[in-house]
C-alpha cells in the first residue's frame, strides 16, 4: 500500500533527481525533520545543494522562486500549511501569473507551490482552511489539487516537471494518509480517465443502470464522494457518475457535461466554504453550457472559520451524510 | 486561583508596579510548567484536539514580563501562548477546557491551543500577523493615553515581513508598545543560523527601536529588566523591544524534536525554576508547589467534567448576516 | 452634479465628523496631496488627529487599524489601489473575519478598507485590476461596492459608522468621474430598492412590458448594464429586469430570485475576469433556489491581466457591446 | 543607437568591467532626461497612456550604477524605471512605442509605463515585490556562479515587509545581488520623516549587509561606488547595499507636486547634467546633445509611427490554457 504522502514524495524525489533544474524550498524541509508533513523526508540527504530550506517568509520565498523559475530553473516551494498562502497572494497573482502573457512568451515562470489545505485535525482556525477558492480564477496561474485515485506523485512530477506556468499545487491533510488507488481493477467500480497531465476522473458502480445524477468532487472529497455513491447505489438504488478532478483552475468540464447531458442532476462537493467555492464555478459553467433543465445543489463547509474541537469540526466541514442528503434530496428521494 | 492584581480592570488608571516579588514568580512558572506538562501527558490520552507548542524551559519570559502589567494592560501573543496566557492572569481551567473542546473552553473549543481571545488578550496562530494588531491597539491606546501593549514573538517571525511593516509605524507614531523577542535558538527544527541573518537587537535597532537585549532564565531578571522599558512606554517614548535569548526543553510541538540531546541537557542546566527556587526561603518551592498542584489537577478535572463544545449553537461570522 | 468620488468623500467626512471613534488611514492621504484618488481631500486639514498618513505598508496597516477596532475605535484604510488588497488578504482573511467568531461576539472588528478596483484608465496590469473576486466568501468579512445609483457616500458612512465587522468597500475608478443618481425621478426608470444599508436596486423601464430577462451587476458594471437596458428595450424590444448590487458577500438574493422566477434568464456582468468571478455565485445561488429551467450567461472580463494600451483594455474589459450581444443572445434574439 | 556594451550577451563570461567614463555617462543621463522631459511634454497631446513616474534629477543613479554591469547581468526595477531600462541598454523606441500603446513597445503596449520585460530586465508596479524576485535571480545565478543581480528600489518600498523577508534570504545565501536604494526623501508625496523610522543603511545592516551610503549626483562618483560592490559580489561574497541619497525634480507622476518649490529649487542646483557636462572636455557635452536629440527625436517619430497595439491576437496566459 501507498500513501498518498507516500506518492508526493517519491514525485518530489523523482522530479529532482531526473532534473537539476529543480529546487525544493520551503520552512523545515530538511533531514531529519523533513518538513511539518514529512513529504520532504530524505529529500535534503539526497540533494543536498537543491533542497533549501528557508525562513519563515512565505512571501518572499514565493517571490524567490519565481526570480529563479524566470532564471530557468523549475523550483518547488512547500507553504507549511495551506493557510498561509494567503501571505502569497500578492507574489502569486501580482507578479508570477502575469510573466508569461506580459512578456509575450518571452519569459516563463515554470514554479510549483505546494501547500496542504484542510481540516479534520484539529488544528484550529488558521491551521485548517481550505482557502484554494481565492486563488482559482487568477489569469495565469493554475490551481491543481491531489487526488488518491491514479497517481498523484506522477502528477506533482509533471507539474514541476512538465508544466511552464505557476501552479498551485493543493493536498489535502486528512488524503494525506489514505492509500491511492490504482484507476484499474477497482471492485465494483468503471474509472474513465479524461485527460493526461491533470486527469478528471469519471466513476462508476460497474454493471448499474444510466446514472440519474452526477457528482463533482476534488481531493479529500473525491474519496467522501465515492463512499457516498456507492452508498446512493447500494442504499437507495440512485446511480451516480463520479468526477474526481485534479485541474481546478481552468475548469475541463467536457466529460462532466457529457454527462450532466443525460443527469442534468449536478451535485458538487468541497471542503471550502460554498460562497464563490470551486462548485460556483462548476454550476456556473453547466448551466451557460447545458441551458434550462439543470439541477444544481452544492455540499461545502459551513459559512465560518474552522473549530478545533472535533465535534465542531466535523459538525462544519462536509461528511458523507451531507452528501447523501444533498444527493437524496436533488434526486427528488427525500 | 491565580493574583487578583493579574485580573485586568478595565477602569483602573496605571499605577505603579509592585517590585518583582521571586515567591510569586516562581509560582507563576510553576504553574505554566506544570499546566504544560500535563498537556503533554493528557494527549496520548486522546483528550486534547490538534496541537499545541509548549513553553517549558522559557516560562520565565511569561512570568517576569507579565508581572510588571498594570491592569488593562494588553497582550498578545503567538502560537506558544499558554505561558502568557496563564501569567497574564487567564483562568487555568479555561485554558485546559480550550485545548479539549469543551463549552467552557476559553473561545469555547473554537480556537483550540495557538487561537486565545480572552479580555485584553490576544493570540493567533499565524506568525508575525499578530505585530500589526499588537501596533494598532497601541496606537488606539495612545489616544487615549491609557494602557500599554506587550506583545510576545519569536525568533522564527522575525522572518515574516510584516514584523517590520509593523516596527517602522510602532516608531514613526512612537506608540506605547513593548516587544518582547524570545529567541529559543529554533524555528521550529531550524536553528537560527539557518533562518536569521544579522542580528536580533539590529532588526529593531534598524527602525529606531531601542532594543534591549538579555540572555537569562532568572524572571527575577527578566522582570527587572521589563520595569523600567514599561514605565518609559507609559511615559510616552515610544516603543522599546526586549530580547530574551531563552531555549525550549520540550519538543516544537509534540514529539517532533530533532535537536541533539547534549545541548538540550546543556540547556536544561539553566532551568529557571530550581534557579529561583533554590533562592526562595526555606519551604516556600515545597508550599508553592502543593498549591499548584492542586490548581492544575483541579483545572483538568474541572476542565474534563465539562460538556463537549456543542455544534448546536455557532456565534455569528458577521454581526448581521442575512 | 455630485460625483461619486464627491459623494464619497462627503461620506468619509460626516463618518469622522459625527464620531470621535473613527479614523482615517491611508498612504499619502494628507492635504494638499488628499489620496492618490483625492477622496480625503480637506480631510486631514479638518480632522487632523485621525487622519494618519501611513508608510507603503498595505498588510501593516490592516494589522493595525484591526488592532484599532478592537480597541473600540472604528477605522477606515483607504488601499491606494485594489490591486495591493493581495497584500493585505492574509490580515483580512486570517485575522480580522475571524475575531467575531473566534471570541463568541465578545470582540468585533468594526473596520473598513476602502480601495478603488478596475481599469479604463491605461495604468495596465498591476494598477487596473478587478480582485475582489479573491475575497468573496471569506467568512466574517464582508464585501460592498460602490454604485451611482443611490448614494455612494451615504453607504460609506454607514459601513463605517453602523457595520461592526470587517468591510472591504470596493469603489470602481472609472466609476469616480460618473454622477451620483438619486434612486427617484429617473427619467423613464423606476427603481425598487431592496435592503437598507447595502441596497439592492431593481430597475426597470417606466411602463414597459413585463421583463423577459434580468441582469445582475455592481460597481461600474451597474452603469453599462443600465445603459444595455435601455438599448435593448428600444432597439431590441427586449425589456429586462436590471439589479444593482452594493452588497456582494454575503449575497442576498431574494429579489433577484423573485425576478427570475419570471423571466427564468439571467445575465451576470462585471469587471473583473470570469472564473469565480462574482457572476458565478449569483448563477449557483439562482440555480440552486429557482430549479430546471434557468437559463445564464456571465459577461466579464477577458480571461488575461490587463493591459495597458488603450485599444487593448478596451478589448479585456467588458462594455455595453458585451452586454447586449450576450443579453440578446440570451434571449433568443442572436 | 546605445553603447553596444550594455547590450545582454547571454553567453559571455564576466570580464572587469571598463573604468567610468564622463562622456559615456553624461550622454546616458541626457538620454533619461530627454526622453522623459518628451514622455512629459506626450500626455497633454493625449500620446500615452495611463500614467508615469520620471527619474528627472535622478539619472545619476541609473547611468552611473549600470555603467558597471557586465553582459548577463540582470537588472530589477520599480515603477520609476525608465532611466534604467535606457542605461540598462533597453531600446528607447521600444519604451517610447509601449508607453505609446504600440505594437512594437517593450510589451507590446500590455505593461504601460510600469511593466518591462525585455532581456535581463525586470520591472514592476507593485512596490518591494520585485525583491524577492530579485533574490531568486541572484540564487538562480549563484548556482551557477555566473551573473550579478542588480535591484533598485525607492526610500518608499521600505514599508513593504517582503522587503526584508528578501534581505534576509539575500545574505543567508550569500547571494550575488546588489541592492541599489534610490532614496530621493519622498515616497509620492510623503517626505521621509513620515514614513520611515531608524535609518536606511541600518535596515540592511541589521541583516549582516553592508551598505555603502553616498549623497551625490554625480554619475562619476556613483559609478566609482558601485564597481567595488559589484567586484566583491561577484567574488561571492554576499549581498551589498548602496544608499544613493538624491532627489526627483520632476512630480511624482505628472502635475502631482505638492513640495515647496524652494525645496525643489535648493536641490536643482545638484543637477547632475550640468554638474558633469562642466567637466568634459568643450564641446563634448554639445556634440552628445545633438546626437542624443536626434536619437529621442527619431524614437518618439518611429514610436508614434507603429500601429497600435491590436487586440487580434493576444499573447498566452498559460502555456495550455485547454
Ligand atoms: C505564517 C506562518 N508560517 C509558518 C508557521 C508554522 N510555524 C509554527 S511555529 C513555527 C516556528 C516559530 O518559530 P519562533 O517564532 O522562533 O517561535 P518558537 O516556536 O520558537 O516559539 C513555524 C514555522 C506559522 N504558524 N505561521
Ligand atoms: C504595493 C504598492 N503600494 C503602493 C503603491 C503606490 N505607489 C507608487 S510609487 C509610490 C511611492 C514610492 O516611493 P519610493 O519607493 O520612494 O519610490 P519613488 O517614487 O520615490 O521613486 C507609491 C506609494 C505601489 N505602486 N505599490
Ligand atoms: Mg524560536
Ligand atoms: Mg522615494
Amino acid at each position: 500500500m501507498t500513501t498518498v504522502l507516500e506518492s508526493l514524495g517519491a514525485g518530489l524525489r523523482a522530479s529532482l533527481s531526473e532534473s537539476p533544474a529543480v529546487y525544493f524550498l520551503g520552512e523545515d524541509i530538511l533531514d531529519p525533520y523533513g518538513g511539518a508533513f514529512k513529504i520532504a523526508r530524505g529529500l535534503s540527504t539526497a540533494f543536498p545543494d537543491r533542497v533549501i530550506t528557508s525562513p519563515v517568509s512565505e512571501a518572499g520565498l514565493v517571490g524567490v522562486a519565481l526570480g529563479m523559475a524566470l532564471r530557468g530553473l523549475r523550483p518547488v516551494v512547500e507553504i507549511m500549511f495551506g493557510d498561509f498562502t494567503l501571505l502569497a497572494a500578492d507574489q502569486l497573482i501580482n507578479h508570477a501569473a502575469k510573466v508569461r502573457w506580459l512578456s509575450g512568451g518571452a519569459a516563463q515562470a515554470p514554479m510549483v507551490v505546494r501547500t496542504p489545505m484542510g481540516g479534520r485535525r484539529g488544528y484550529g482556525p488558521t491551521h485548517s482552511q481550505t482557502l484554494e477558492k481565492h486563488f482559482l480564477g487568477a489569469p495565469g496561474l493554475r490551481v491543481v489539487a491531489a487526488s488518491a485515485l491514479g497517481d498523484p506523485g506522477a502528477m506533482l512530477r509533471a507539474a514541476v516537471l512538465e508544466d511552464d506556468d505557476p501552479v498551485l499545487f493543493v493536498e489535502n491533510k486528512a488524503l494525506y494518509a489514505v492509500a491511492v488507488q490504482p484507476t484499474s481493477g477497482l471492485q465494483d467500480i468503471e474509472v474513465s480517465v479524461h485527460g493526461r497531465r491533470y486527469p478528471t476522473y469519471q466513476l462508476r458502480v460497474a454493471g448499474a443502470p444510466a446514472p440519474g445524477l452526477t457528482l463533482a468532487a476534488y481531493g479529500l472529497c473525491g474519496e467522501l464522494a465515492r463512499q457516498a455513491a456507492s452508498r446512493l447505489a447500494f442504499e437507495d438504488e440512485i446511480f451516480a457518475d463520479v468526477f474526481i478532478f485534479t485541474e481546478l483552475s481552468p475548469h475541463r468540464p467536457e466529460a462532466l457535461h457529457d454527462s450532466l447531458s443525460h443527469t442534468r442532476r449536478l451535485l458538487t462537493i468541497e471542503e471550502g466554504t460554498r460562497f464563490l467555492g470551486w462548485g460556483a464555478e462548476v454550476v456556473a459553467q453547466a448551466v451557460e453550457a447545458l441551458g434550462p433543465g439543470l439541477q444544481a445543489r452544492r455540499v461545502a463547509a459551513l459559512d465560518m472559520p474552522v473549530p478545533s474541537a472535533g465535534p465542531l469540526e466535523a459538525a462544519v466541514l462536509p461528511g458523507v451524510e451531507a452528501i447523501l442528503s444533498a444527493a437524496r434530496a436533488l434526486a427528488g428521494r427525500s | 486561583m491565580f493574583p487578583a492584581r493579574r485580573t485586568p480592570d478595565r477602569g483602573a488608571r496605571p499605577v505603579s508596579t509592585p517590585a518583582p516579588d521571586p515567591a510569586a514568580l516562581y509560582r507563576q512558572m510553576l504553574r505554566i510548567r506544570r499546566f504544560e506538562e500535563t498537556v503533554l501527558e493528557a494527549f496520548p490520552r486522546g483528550l486534547i484536539f490538534g496541537t499545541t507548542h509548549t513553553s517549558i524551559g522559557q516560562e520565565a519570559d511569561a512570568a517576569g514580563v507579565l508581572s510588571q502589567i498594570l491592569p488593562g494592560d494588553i497582550v498578545v501573543s503567538n502560537h506558544r501562548c499558554h505561558g502568557h496566557f496563564l501569567a497574564y492572569g487567564g483562568p487555568m481551567v479555561a485554558l485546559a477546557a480550550e485545548l479539549m473542546g469543551r463549552e467552557t473552553g476559553v473561545c469555547g473549543g473554537r480556537g483550540g491551543s495557538q487561537h486565545l481571545q480572552w479580555r485584553d488578550f490576544y493570540a493567533n496562530g499565524i506568525l508575525g500577523g499578530t505585530i500589526p494588531l499588537a501596533v494598532g491597539m497601541a496606537l488606539a491606546e495612545k489616544q487615549r493615553q491609557r494602557h500599554a501593549v506587550v506583545a510576545f514573538t519569536g525568533d522564527g517571525a522575525l522572518g515574516e515581513g510584516v514584523v517590520y511593516e509593523s516596527l517602522n509605524m510602532a516608531a514613526l507614531w512612537r506608540l506605547p508598545i513593548l516587544i518582547v523577542l524570545e529567541d529559543n535558538r529554533y524555528a521550529q527544527s531550524t536553528p537560527i543560523a539557518r533562518h536569521l541573518a544579522g542580528g536580533i537587537a539590529a532588526r529593531f535597532q534598524a527602525f529606531g527601536i531601542p532594543a534591549a537585549e538579555i540572555e537569562t532564565t532568572d524572571a527575577v531578571e527578566i522582570a527587572a529588566t521589563t520595569r523600567p522599558l514599561l514605565d518609559q512606554i507609559r511615559a510616552g517614548t515610544g516603543p522599546q523591544a526586549l530580547v530574551i535569548h531563552t531555549y525550549r526543553f520540550a519538543p516544537h510541538s509534540k514529539g517532533d524534536d530533532t535537536r541533539d540531546p547534549n545541548e538540550i541537557a546543556r540547556y536544561r542546566r539553566n532551568d529557571p525554576l530550581p534557579r529561583l527556587g533554590a533562592r526562595l526561603a526555606a519551604g516556600v518551592a515545597e508550599t508553592l508547589s502543593a498549591e499548584v498542584e492542586a490548581e492544575v489537577e483541579a483545572a483538568f478535572r474541572l476542565a474534563e467534567q465539562a460538556p463537549m463544545a456543542s455544534p448546536a449553537v455557532f456565534p455569528q461570522t458577521l454581526a448581521e448576516a442575512g
